[in-house]
């Protein structure tokens, strides 16, 4: 039934099924803090391949939590990526420079700002940020008001891996601290979310006025797994 | 059918029928809030209120009324269980996002190329969009439920509107106590007709064609 | 020392000496809720004249709540008024008929993100809201990826008042249900924000998660009284 | 002076002198966070991490870690009493909004136009812009710190960034190992130099002129 079904919760092989050759994704956190490391690791070991990797940072540490989604890259299964902070994935400028990664670099603001933006039906914004650089070659430069601005476009995804610390069965969602991230952004800019939480509660438990991820830009929750 | 309350009342039943199981909806005052009460047994929708709430529950009891806690038209209400509460900028990424699955709203003019007027009646009112314009443009389903006339009789379904327009080319689906209109690439088409009218007299009273296959076998609203 | 004091608490004299001739003047709410009814009045009780009233709407009820804009803007105080829902306020549209009144009418999401643009550095942004109506009347249509859509810019005001339901000395700020709305937007989107609160606390008091205000958005905190 | 330790103190105490009571700031790893252990009795900033967080405070104790709870050096830190913590949405609203009092970023290069280089080092390093080029596009006063000279001793203040740049013109402040020099519309001005150097060697160190009014009276940068 849909975005307001009061029960998303669902196994690991239902949320294998999502992923699918040739989707792009989202995946929220910022560096070790909000990243859906259950989802990472079962994204790497289902078949899907010919992805778009659309997040902030994507650390290649061994053992590290983003490690199945950089492994994937090495692999090839992730051709492109969007990204903000590379200094954390060593593979990235070797792989970019042979040409075997197409490579957009956002920077972070805007990145955060492009997702909202595909979110919540904008259909691009005016920005300074990184005018007259490499990051504005190539974009509408528009004056408003005197002042020069370039136009960044909206970003959505196919798929948008989250993480909560604490959720209900609907989806409703609470990020704790510095978790939310790109959290709260990426659950609407996607035409299918996954949601996985520390913390599974029934639906009613959660204060209505505490929820930064509304259940309707949820349609799967998943448990997090120990140790991701 | 005795008038005013009987014709509200049938059309918020046969929006009722529009809206399916699980649908989240957000919907003006008026028929299409009461549109809610008819709902079959089995299907409920979440409610969203644009000024910043998901799961707008009933109106609140006396000893329920929390101060801060309203919807779109101001009466206190409770939030359901799985509701949650934002601020306007949400609010309106929700609505302009695509993640309504349908809003129901009233109007003054609809045209068979789906245009819409209800903000603004030159001389006589102006109440401003609200979140109107908004909801046209974003929700994925524009269903429009008003009276098929004007109180003088005339028709306020038309070929073009004549007022101001609230959105252009948006609404999906007219509700009016003669008949469901939907928008086809070709123009508007009978979906179904109040059983207690006659197709001429609802060609009679409409501002444009209207298609329709079998004039015999047009489904009937119900009532 | 700014936005970081740790005590901005006031007395309405202090309020008082903010409002200026000439300012432009967001005011927070929807409805009865909300809305700064305190710091309102105490508007009304000032001097300032020829100011610019940006709201989503502004009831001329006698009593309500938002009696005092409205009497203002009756007097020929408020000559410019930027607002989405004008049908609680009766005086608008015959003053407005009557040239005695700027009128700018917005659609209620394209306000909340007009003035969210103001508060957070961007230049403009492309919507489908009101396009090919009067709202998009002489304002640029722009094409991104074969969509139209068209350009409306930011809004900024001098000051905000803003309510919240609890708050600390600092300024952070908990809105608690539909009380948000407004409030959250506009606090940032000025360059002198005062808020009330129904509750002032000290500072430490409120979950750091919680905090639907941040105090950097605040310039000056007052206590809300009885019946606003 | 000893190499590495004592420039990075050095700096780090002459960007303290230009943080004032109560700024709202967002600090870069290493020197630019070095510098709130120098401020002045009586002077405190209130930091904003740009991954979500405002109050940001020192490392947190064993006992007091919250794994949730990081600044953008992925160090687990303590939220002080009147922070609070948002989504990157919010955080680079209040970045690229002007809120910000101040940031201090390190960099590759800068030029007397203002201009910084320091995300892309072509066939070296690609690190990415992260947050730096929201931050020196939107804060209020843009201080850069860094060693005047490459490794090789080559000057990292120019006439014109060479590499990538990451802002064009935003540029206010820059501290480093030999001077702090400000920004003017007629290029960069000696606001003071360091105890250990001269002008001689600061000039043949800088690859543009720089503007300054009596040699003799030049301020010096503390120790």
């Amino acid at each position: 039934m849909g975005k307001a079904a009061p029960d998303k919760v669902k196994t690991k092989a239902e949320a294998l099924d999502q992923f699918k050759d040739g989707s792009s994704v989202m995946v929220g956190g910022f560096n070790k803090v909000g990243v859906p490391g259950t989802l990472l690791r079962w994204l790497s070991e289902s078949p899907a391949k010919e992805l778009t990797l659309i997040c902030n940072n994507c650390s290649n540490a061994e053992g590290g939590i983003w490690y199945p989604a950089a492994s994937m890259i090495k692999a090839g299964r992730i051709p492109t990526v969007r990204i903000s902070y590379l200094a954390t994935n060593t593979d990235l400028r070797p792989m970019w420079e042979a040409g075997e990664l197409e490579l957009e670099i956002i920077p972070q603001g805007t990145l955060a700002e492009r997702i909202r933006a595909g979110a919540f039906g904008i259909g691009g914004f005016l920005t300074k940020v990184g005018i007259h650089t490499q990051i504005s070659e190539g974009k509408p430069i528009i004056e408003v008001d005197g002042e020069e601005y370039f136009l960044e476009k909206p970003l959505k995804a196919d798929i948008a891996l989250v993480k909560a610390t604490k959720a209900d069965k609907m989806g409703n969602a609470i990020c704790h601290g510095t978790s939310k991230n790109f959290n709260t952004i990426m659950a609407p800019a996607a035409r299918f979310t996954i949601l996985e939480a520390d913390e599974i509660v029934e639906v009613g438990q959660l204060n209505f006025d505490h929820i930064d991820i509304p259940s309707i830009f949820v349609d799967m929750v998943v448990q997090s797994e120990k140790g991701t | 059918m005795e008038k005013e309350i009987n014709i509200r009342e049938f059309i918020a039943k046969n929006v009722a029928t529009l809206l399916k199981n699980g649908y989240v909806v957000d919907l003006g005052v008026g028929m299409p809030t009461l549109a809610t009460n008819y709902l079959p047994d089995g299907v409920t929708v979440f409610i969203q209120a644009e000024n910043g709430i998901l799961g707008c529950g009933p109106k609140a009891e006396e000893d329920e009324i929390d101060p801060d806690l309203i919807d779109a038209g101001a009466a206190n209400i409770v939030c359901l269980p799985g509701g949650c509460t934002f601020d306007s900028a949400i609010s309106f990424g929700i609505i302009r996002g695509g993640h309504l699955d349908a809003t129901v709203l009233g109007a003054l003019q609809v045209d068979e190329k789906g245009n819409l007027a209800n903000w603004y009646l030159p001389g006589k009112m102006l109440p401003g969009p609200g979140g109107a314009m908004d909801l046209v443009a974003g929700a994925k389903k524009v269903i429009i439920a008003m009276e098929h006339t004007t109180k003088h009789g005339d028709p306020k379904v038309l070929k073009e509107c004549t007022l101001p327009l609230t959105s252009n080319g948006t609404v999906d689906t007219i509700v009016t106590d003669l008949a469901i209109l939907e928008r086809t690439p070709e123009g508007l088409k009978i979906a179904a007709i109040a059983p207690h009218t006659t197709l001429e007299h609802l060609l009679q009273h409409t501002g444009c064609d209207l298609i329709y296959d079998d004039p015999d076998s047009i489904p009937l609203m119900i009532a």
